[in-house]
């Protein structure tokens, strides 16, 4: 097994949001800014590696048949650990995440990454796996937080660099859509000439 | 001899095209034109010149480098795009704006489906939706009518008739009170004061508001001309119009304290507009008339209702967009009634 | 005034032959006479290389149901049965055959005398009409015996006279009517006599006032036929808008006139019944209209089937200098031809010259969803919508939105502003579907 | 999956034929079936479902052959009215009724969801006349 | 421990064991019944999605093959001509397997109605596919069984293997088609044909399809088969056959030596690849011009 | 894959329970260790508006006090620092802004009845129009005034309040929450 | 009036799809199919509504007395998990034509994320039983809507050859993107 291609797949080639098309709930909900992109994106990244981890470890105890209740609930758990961590560590981020934060739970590329790949890997490759899927989609969410924000509100990661107003709906929920629809039609492109 | 030319039947075409219909509207446009210049001054030809100009270089870039296919700025839909588009906004409006408007309206909402008759949305109205909700200030901010010619400064800037009766009334005035009295009120010392116009001055377009919108009778010799020339059918402004005054009506009615007469709604804001040159977009509408007139209908519905009770002062754009995003559904549900189905 | 429910437009008619009576076109040297003149089966050849042949002798005999005989046009020799390009571009048989002469069948009765008294029977009306090759001519050229036999459990009400001629330029079919208004009427009595019925309405579009006053003079004399002005629009003379038109009935989709009591024959069509039953006269020759902006001599001509269409052209004042495209028929409906090298068929009711100018198309642009070609569509289809699916190859829906239906009157087209090649689609579509639909019930 | 005027299809293979039966088996997509990764997110997204006909024409098909099912598109409303929407009617009626009544919110929640187990064996009930009403045929 | 604990413990549990009943239930009615053969195989497979297996995509086809391997432990008849040979190795390692080895074939253009060759006499005003002009009409050059020119079969081509070339006006396949067979299907004058590749990519056909007598067919096309059988006669294996004054030359047969295009009165008959004639060479290609082509992708190369 | 458990009943009941029992645990205990720090951060986070609204206190003393027209009640929270009442710091809100979502505010008001400072603890108007209301520029022309005297209205309505460009109904809105926290406490008896 | 001011905030002003963000991949990948759309709405509704009351009372009657909030999240999930296949399962046990019939004409409903999203907001926002149902069916309708106007633009985009650029999901964000403006015009109304 390639170590370095399962890290690096869900960075590009694989890319959660952009190639895969998955989670798109909380890519467009919670980008409104940059840090939220980044903030939305480490927390999933965390419960893609710890669940994928774990998944690995005990697949062989796991019946066939239980197999989806049983990734759910140690999904669901690594999301109730995030949860609570960040409500009691980092409040301000946690609020601004609100409802798309237990929702990691049903974002498909979890559930996808324990079912598809760490239900048959070793616990390296698939913590690898887990990390690379999880930055990846953490770096989407980044990209389009950080473009929303420059464009809608003047600022990348809460540094104001132009005066006066920006152009609002990036910020809104309209703005979501465009500028996703927008970077996948580049991301594409790119793709197909590269 | 030349060679002769092959081709399937029918051999001869009838006189209209897309060319004539684009320019025929550029023309019916022309009165509402000259009355946002008598008013607007060179702020009008201005934000139009760039609002045209802008559309024509996007939808020209966009062909060429973009999609590399064949360039069609000279259908005149873009140009009319353009125009439609400077319609919508006030005419004090900063360029970079208006070409952020153009860039969305042929960029985001035309070229991105590709291009003329693919959109499922009126261009001009998105960009001008776009724009309000990125720039409310800029956006609903008007210079008073004939700033020019009656010698006030350009720096005052007066609401449109809707949003003014808009506020007071939310603030627990009477439509009469405001329209009799008009309002008062004082800011940094300086006493200021506003009437809403009369209806003559609402006809005749000395009113505040977007360039295009300010003249119901312009706008309505446009639309004549346009049914004269079979560029528009009468089914999508008549539905329009009357449920506007019919709905309105019967709000008005019930409590004519909160609710501002049918006629108020006809002259004040963006509804001629709206009904003769953005609803009647063919592209954007119902074909066949049945889904005219249901098309119609619904504008002018949600049009009062946002108006009435919705945040933004105005609702011709949003309703039409939102009418818009119903059209596939209207031409789906309303098949043409098929030779030999009526039979019994 | 009546006219048909749904669609329809109004071009420019052009009618720049109508004063021009029918002229009887000089033999010409040779004539080539296609197989397949008819709807259906192509006939078979019942002469060889080298016999000679009268005027009206049988050359060729149709021999499936759907099928029509063919009688030879000129006396001469047969040349050669061989491959001739026809009206479609492609080389189909025929006889060729090199003219001596003028020497008819001694049956057929040459004189001008009016022969009104109907002496055959019902069936025999029909047998005549078969033998002796009588096809539609309102374009279809559809067998027309095969009209005349009402399927068992059905019943004709109303005989239904196409005089409309709503094809621009096109004039043949009122000149027939104006110099040929008592055959016409016999005729009209013979098929009425042949399908049993007793009502018979001649739809006549209100352009042609002077033959509407015409008929309707001499209609005064014959039982039982009617003649209704109907108000000009185009495609009345398809058999369903007229039958709409004139009974206010309309054919349900799929179905044949028959199914709503009516049966339509074209005004020439009756013509040729006439000559047929009381004369003996097979049809083996026809008005044609030759016509087009830069023509110098436009008119209608009596022409022998087999003709070279040259030389209608040059009776009309030769090729002119700048013709871009050739037509065979109307404006709407006709087919533009390769060459003029090609024999008048029975179904050939005009030709039409276009100065180059007139003969390109204009270049399309998007579809700006106007919603006109819907609007015009007699059918009531979409075509814009037959049109999208069939560039997309979706047969299954070009085949549920009915493009079956289609009659491809063109009025779609020809409306269209973006100048879309609509009905070119729609034919594709159609073609492809009926592919299809064979393909299925030989499963 | 595609649809013509008024029926629905939907492709499928043959799986056991019995007299007049014929058992077709039919892969249900998932609303994530257009999505790019449905082989990444297992979730029993696709299913097998079987499906009896009545083979009336007496037509000759072979076991595995790859067929086409299709029914009425009203059959279809009115499945999704008996699979969905008439329970869902039964559910919130009784929950307004028996709030209104009892005041209870719990208790009114529970009865009201606990009214779906008499409503589906109203449907095993129905099961014979159903399987009369919803009858698919089989095109090749 | 305290009370939350436990709740959380026993709660949980209770859920726990809840889902695991009607889950357990669900999973005994509903079998997941994907194959991961399937997915496997569809992997393995070139995603071209071209159809060119006769089955909807490359996943139609993975469970085309999955569920021919259950059943008659074979994958006979079935083939990816985009993946060719090496693809269906793989696909039959992966099911377990030996694959037969299949010919590679190539499309080839049976027409020289080149502008030159059959200048055009009408002009067709319609939209530009071949579908149209030849349901209208013979077509621009007179010729009905010619090339149209308008190019269907490179819209076919999923693998951008074909172009329409400026000069000739004919469709050029190159080196890259993988005989999905598309544009076979898109022509409507059944011009393209799908023909073994032939050793060192040399093959020979008779680039013309036209049917009519001699006479005509060369008054529209001056490169025309004529039927006069010259090349029938001359092939020493038979591989020639005249229907419809037509000659066709079967690849199964053909062995490349060359006789019949030099017999060939009109130059209907191509060699494609192979090296220069040394003799004889000047006599005959002052007759007949386009005679000896190299393959046109090359020059397509050359060009930009 | 070795050994795989099989999908027996027994198995997959016992599987799962185990599961979720050692989910059970571990959130239980992660609960537990996260439940301070949670509580604290609320805390933290309502007093931190408390005191930027009043100067510094030692003592908070917290009670409820009814809206003028009785439908609802604010917490004031007096802050005492040697005995000595430094200022309310009254959360108020107010439902009428963009959103329908409440603007809740704090606001803190010294003895004599003036505003000493304002900030917003939730509100959800729209990013860059009515969320400029927690900028300093807007709330800070509150501070020092006594709304006896400073007409709690944007200037539109005759107040002395100037209004966000664009956003005047959440600048009516943050008005409002001012003015009723201003009358109850004046109900509550001013400073008493 | 609150129910109704539930129902139009839900359905236009916050539309689920179109301001909240939930359910977005059925909403780009279910077939553009508008009468497969109504279909799916009928079946969200339901599920949404079943799936809202039993998370209710699972909230209220055990989650709360017993202090266990923070299990809320795999609460939910499992019983929403279980709940939507157990329809499936039930139709299937109880009337096999009907879940025929339904097999061909719909495709499954696995909307998980709108479903957990609702169920989770129902009960952040306090709402007693019967305006928390109510909120749940206005979402359902919204979403239906949201996907049947969607349906049929898609059924229209089909038609019109959208530049490969943008083709599929590109186009389909760049539209949400617009309906969602348009969608703004609904604003204040609540
Ligand atoms: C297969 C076929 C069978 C027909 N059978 C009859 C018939 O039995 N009786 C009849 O009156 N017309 C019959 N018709 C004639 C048509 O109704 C119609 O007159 C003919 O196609 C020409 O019409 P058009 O020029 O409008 O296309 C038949 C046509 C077709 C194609
Ligand atoms: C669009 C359209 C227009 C037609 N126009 C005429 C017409 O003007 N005159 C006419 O005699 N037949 C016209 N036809 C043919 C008639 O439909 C019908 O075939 C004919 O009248 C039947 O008579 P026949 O069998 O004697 O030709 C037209 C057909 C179509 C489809
Ligand atoms: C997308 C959008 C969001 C808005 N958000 C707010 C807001 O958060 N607060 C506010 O007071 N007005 C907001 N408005 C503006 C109001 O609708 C209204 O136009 C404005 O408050 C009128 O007052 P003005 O006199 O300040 O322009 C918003 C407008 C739009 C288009
Ligand atoms: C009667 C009529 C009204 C039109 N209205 C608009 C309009 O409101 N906005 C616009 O962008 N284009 C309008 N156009 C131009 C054109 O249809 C538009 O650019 C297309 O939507 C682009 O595909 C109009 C055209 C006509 C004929
Ligand atoms: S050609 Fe066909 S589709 Fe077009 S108008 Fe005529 S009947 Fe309708
Ligand atoms: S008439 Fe032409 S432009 Fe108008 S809808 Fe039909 S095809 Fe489109
Ligand atoms: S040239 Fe023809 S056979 Fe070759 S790849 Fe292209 S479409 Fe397929
Ligand atoms: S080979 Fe066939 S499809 Fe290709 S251009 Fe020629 S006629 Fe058209
Ligand atoms: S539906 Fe919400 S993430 Fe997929």
């Amino acid at each position: 097994m390639n170590h370095v291609a399962n890290f690096t797949k869900g960075l590009l080639k694989e890319n959660p949001v952009f190639v895969l098309l998955l989670g798109m709930c909380p890519t467009l909900g919670v980008t409104s800014t940059a840090v939220n992109g980044l903030g939305m994106g480490l927390a999933t990244t965390f419960v893609l590696v710890c669940s994928n981890i774990v998944v690995s470890l005990v697949k062989n105890q796991i019946p066939d048949k239980v197999r989806i209740p049983a990734f759910i609930v140690i999904i669901a758990s690594f999301v109730t650990i995030v949860e609570l961590s960040m409500q009691a560590f980092v409040p301000a981020l946690f609020e601004s995440l609100g409802l798309f934060i237990p929702l990691i739970v049903v974002n498909c590329i979890v559930l996808g990454r324990a079912e598809g790949f760490a239900s048959k890997n070793n616990v390296f490759s698939s913590a690898l796996d887990g990390l690379g899927m999880g930055l990846g989609f953490a770096l989407a969410l980044t990209i389009l937080g950080s473009v929303r924000e420059v464009l809608g509100n003047g600022s990348f990661f809460g540094m104001r660099f132009m005066e006066g107003d920006a152009i609002l709906i990036f910020v809104l929920a309209p703005g979501a859509f465009i500028v996703l629809g927008y970077l996948i039609a580049l991301i594409n492109k790119l793709r197909k000439t590269a | 001899m030349n060679l002769l030319t092959l081709s399937g039947s029918p051999h001869v075409h009838g006189d209209s095209s897309t060319k004539k219909i684009m320019y025929g509207v550029v023309i019916a446009m022309i009165p509402a034109m000259l009355v946002s210049i008598y008013f607007f001054g060179l702020d009008a030809i201005r934000v139009t010149l760039i609002s045209v100009i802008a559309c024509l270089i996007v939808e020209w870039a966009i062909q060429k480098y973009l999609i590399k296919g064949p360039v069609t700025i000279t259908d005149g839909s873009a140009i009319v795009t353009g125009v439609l588009l400077a319609f919508n906004v006030p005419s004090n409006l900063p360029i970079v704006i208006i070409i952020i408007g153009a860039i969305v309206s042929i960029g985001i909402a035309k070229m991105s489906f590709g291009g003329l008759g693919k959109n499922p949305f009126n261009p001009a109205l998105v960009g001008r939706v776009f724009l309000l909700i990125s720039f409310p200030v800029q956006m609903t901010t008007w210079p008073k009518p004939a700033a020019l010619f009656s010698g006030l400064t350009d720096a005052v800037t007066g609401p449109t008739p809707l949003g003014h009766l808009k506020e007071a009334v939310k603030a627990g005035r009477t439509v009469q009170d405001v329209l009799e009295n008009g309002s008062s009120w004082v800011m940094d010392g300086v006493n200021y004061s506003y009437q809403i116009p009369g209806y003559v001055d609402q006809l005749m377009g000395n009113m505040g508001g977007s360039l295009g919108e300010v003249s119901a009778i312009a706008l309505i010799l446009g639309g004549i001309y346009m049914l004269y020339r079979k560029i528009i059918t009468w089914h999508i402004p008549v539905a329009y119009i009357g449920s506007v005054v019919v709905f309105s009506g019967i709000l008005w009615m019930i409590n004519p304290d909160i609710y501002v007469n049918p006629g108020f709604h006809l002259v004040a804001g963006g509804l001629m507009l709206g009904a003769i040159f953005m609803a009647t977009d063919m592209v954007s509408s119902p074909m066949s008339w049945k889904g005219q007139l249901i098309f119609g209908l619904g504008c002018g519905v949600l049009t009062v209702i946002i108006r009435i009770w919705g945040a933004y002062p105005e609702g011709v754009s949003f309703a039409i967009l939102i009418m818009n995003a119903f059209v596939p559904l209207i031409n789906r549900g309303l098949k043409p009634k098929r030779f030999g189905e009526t039979a019994k | 005034m009546k006219t048909f429910k749904i669609g329809g437009v109004h071009p420019p008619e052009n009618k720049l032959s109508t004063d021009r009576p029918i002229e009887v076109l000089a033999i010409p040297a040779q004539v080539i006479i296609p197989l397949s003149q008819s709807l259906g089966a192509p006939s078979v050849p019942v002469v060889n290389k080298g016999d000679a042949v009268k005027v009206g002798q049988l050359i060729a005999k149709g021999e499936a149901f759907i099928s029509s005989n063919i009688h030879s046009s000129v006396s001469g020799k047969v040349l050669k049965i061989d491959e001739a390009m026809d009206q479609s571009g492609y080389r189909r048989q025929a006889i060729f055959i090199t003219v001596e002469g003028d020497e008819w069948m001694e049956d057929i009765d040459r004189s001008a005398e009016l022969k009104k008294e109907i002496t055959l029977t019902k069936e025999e009306i029909v047998s005549k009409v078969k033998e002796l090759g009588i096809v539609g001519l309102g374009g279809a050229t559809f067998p027309s015996h095969v009209k005349l036999m009402v399927p068992t459990g059905k019943k004709a009400e109303v005989l239904i006279l196409n005089g409309v001629e709503c094809e621009p330029y096109l004039t043949a079919d009122h000149r027939l009517m104006l110099e040929k208004g008592e055959e016409l009427m016999v005729g009209i009595k013979i098929l009425m006599k042949g399908l049993d019925v007793k009502r018979a309405v001649i739809g006549i579009e209100n352009n042609k006032l002077d033959a509407i006053g015409h008929l309707k003079n001499i209609a005064k004399d014959f039982d039982g036929i009617e003649v209704e002005a109907l108000k000009v629009q185009y495609p009345q003379g398809g058999e369903k808008q007229l039958i709409d038109a004139v009974l206010r009935r309309q054919v349900p989709s799929g179905k044949l006139p028959i199914e709503v009591g009516a049966v339509v024959h074209n005004v020439g069509t009756a013509f040729a019944v006439y000559e047929a039953v009381q004369k003996n006269k097979p049809l083996f020759e026809r008005v044609v209209t030759v016509t087009g902006k830069n023509v110098k001599n436009p008119g209608n001509f009596m022409v022998r089937v087999g003709t070279s269409i040259n030389e209608l052209i040059e009776k009309a004042g030769g090729l002119p200098e700048d013709t871009g495209k050739i037509v065979s028929g109307g404006p709407m409906m006709g087919k533009a031809l390769n060459s003029v090298d090609v024999p008048v068929v029975k179904g050939t009711s005009g030709i039409l010259l276009f100065k180059e100018k007139e003969a390109r198309r204009v270049d399309p642009t998007n579809c700006i969803r106007c919603g006109k070609c819907i609007t015009v569509c007699p059918m009531g289809l979409e075509p814009v919508l037959l049109a999208q699916y069939a560039e997309l190859e979706m047969w299954e829906n070009v085949e549920a939105e009915r493009a079956l239906d289609c009659i491809e009157c063109g009025s779609c087209q020809y409306t269209c502003p973006a100048g879309r090649p609509l009905l070119d689609y729609i034919r594709l579509g159609k073609f492809r579907v009926g592919q299809i639909i064979r393909n299925r019930s030989k499963k | 999956m595609s649809t013509i005027k008024n029926i629905i299809e939907h492709p499928g293979r043959i799986d056991k034929i019995e007299n007049d039966k014929i058992t077709v088996t039919i892969l249900s997509q998932s609303a994530c079936s257009t999505c790019h990764s449905k082989s990444m997110c297992t979730v029993s997204e696709m299913e097998e479902k079987t499906i009896e006909i009545k083979n009336h024409e007496e037509l000759e098909y072979k076991v595995g052959e790859q067929i086409t099912v299709y029914m009425k598109k009203s059959l279809g409303t009115w499945a999704v009215m008996f699979g969905y929407f008439f329970p869902f009617l039964l559910v919130i009626v009784s929950l307004i009724t028996l709030i209104l009544i009892t005041g209870n919110e719990g208790l009114s929640g529970l009865i009201s969801l606990g009214l779906l187990l008499p409503y589906y064996f109203a449907l095993h009930k129905l099961k014979d006349k159903f399987s009369r009403t919803f009858e698919f045929s089989l095109k090749p | 421990m305290n009370d939350i604990i436990i709740y959380a413990v026993i709660f949980l549990g209770v859920v726990g064991a809840a889902s695991a009943v009607i889950l357990y239930f669900i999973a005994q009615k509903f079998k997941v019944i994907e194959d991961p053969k399937i997915d496997e195989v569809e992997g393995a497979l070139p995603a071209a999605n071209c159809g060119g297996c006769g089955f909807p995509g490359c996943r139609g086809f993975s469970e085309a093959l999955v569920k021919s391997v259950n059943e008659k432990q074979s994958i006979e008849g079935l083939s990816c001509p985009v993946g060719g040979n090496d693809v269906m190795a793989k696909v039959a390692a992966i099911l377990g397997i030996v694959a037969e080895e299949k010919e590679p074939q190539i499309a080839v253009i049976r027409c020289s109605g080149s502008k030159e060759n059959a200048p055009k006499k009408i002009n067709y005003d319609g939209p530009a596919t071949c579908a149209f002009a030849h349901n209208l009409s013979s077509g621009e050059s007179g010729c009905p069984y010619g090339c149209l020119g308008c190019g269907d079969c490179v819209a076919a081509c999923k693998f951008d293997a074909i172009y329409m070339d400026e000069v000739t006006g004919l469709p050029v396949v190159k080196d890259n088609c993988v005989a999905c067979g598309a544009c076979v299907i898109a022509c409507p004058r059944d011009i393209i044909e799908l023909r073994n590749k032939g050793k060192k990519d040399r093959r020979i056909f008779v680039s013309c399809m036209n049917e009519e007598k001699g006479g005509i067919a060369k008054k529209n096309c001056s490169v025309a088969c004529i039927g006069c059988s010259k090349c029938f006669k001359v092939c020493p294996f038979e591989a020639i056959t005249m229907n419809n004054n037509l000659a066709y030359i079967d690849y199964e047969k053909c062995k490349l030596c060359r006789k019949c295009v030099l017999e060939c009165p009109t130059g209907a008959i191509h060699e494609l690849n192979f090296p220069p004639r040394k003799e004889k060479v000047a006599e005959v290609e002052s007759n007949v011009e386009p005679k000896i082509e190299v393959n046109k992708d090359q020059s397509l190369d050359t060009k930009e | 894959m070795a050994n795989k458990k099989e999908s027996s009943f027994k198995n997959m009941l016992i599987t799962l329970l185990v599961i979720t029992v050692v989910a059970g645990l571990a959130l239980g205990g992660v609960y537990n260790v996260t439940k301070e720090p949670i509580a604290l951060a609320k805390k933290a986070k309502a007093e931190a508006a408390i005191k930027a609204v009043i100067p510094e206190f030692d003592t908070l003393q917290v009670y409820k006090v009814a809206l003028e027209d009785g439908t609802d009640s604010l917490v004031f929270n007096q802050g005492y620092k040697d005995g000595q009442l430094v200022g309310t710091a009254i959360e108020t809100f107010s439902k009428n802004g963009y959103d329908p979502t409440p603007v809740r505010i704090m606001v803190g008001f010294s003895a004599t009845g003036e505003i000493i400072n304002s900030e917003v603890i939730e509100q959800k108007e729209t990013p860059g129009l009515g969320s400029k209301m927690a900028s300093d520029k807007f709330k800070n022309q509150f501070n020092g005034k006594n709304p006896a005297d400073f007409m709690l209205k944007v200037k539109k309505d005759g107040g002395n309040v100037d209004a966000i460009t664009a956003a005047t109904i959440s600048s009516r809105a943050y008005c409002e929450a001012l003015q009723k926290a201003h009358s109850t406490y004046l109900k509550d008896g001013g400073s008493k | 009036m609150e129910y109704i001011l539930i129902l139009i905030s839900a359905i236009f002003v916050s539309n689920i799809v179109l301001s909240q963000f939930l359910g977005i991949c059925p909403f780009l990948g279910v077939s553009g199919k508008v009468s497969t759309s109504v279909g799916m709405g009928a079946a969200v509704l339901f599920v949404m509504t079943i799936a809202t009351m039993v998370t209710w009372l699972i909230q209220h009657y055990i989650l709360i007395p017993f202090g266990i909030t923070f299990l809320q999240t795999i609460f939910f999930i499992l019983v929403i998990a279980a709940l939507v296949q157990m329809v499936e399962l039930i139709l299937k046990k109880v009337s096999p034509p009907l879940y025929q019939a339904l097999g061909i004409f719909l495709p499954l409903i696995t909307t998980n994320c709108a479903v957990l999203g609702i169920a989770i907001q129902t009960v952040a926002k306090d709402f007693a039983l019967l305006p928390g149902v109510v909120f749940a069916i206005a979402n359902a309708i919204g979403f239906s809507l949201a996907m049947i106007i969607f349906a049929g633009i898609r059924e229209h985009l089909v038609l019109m050859k959208v530049p490969a650029g943008m083709k599929g999901v590109p186009i389909a964000l760049v539209t949400a993107g617009i309906l969602a403006m348009a969608f703004m015009g609904f604003s204040g109304l609540v």
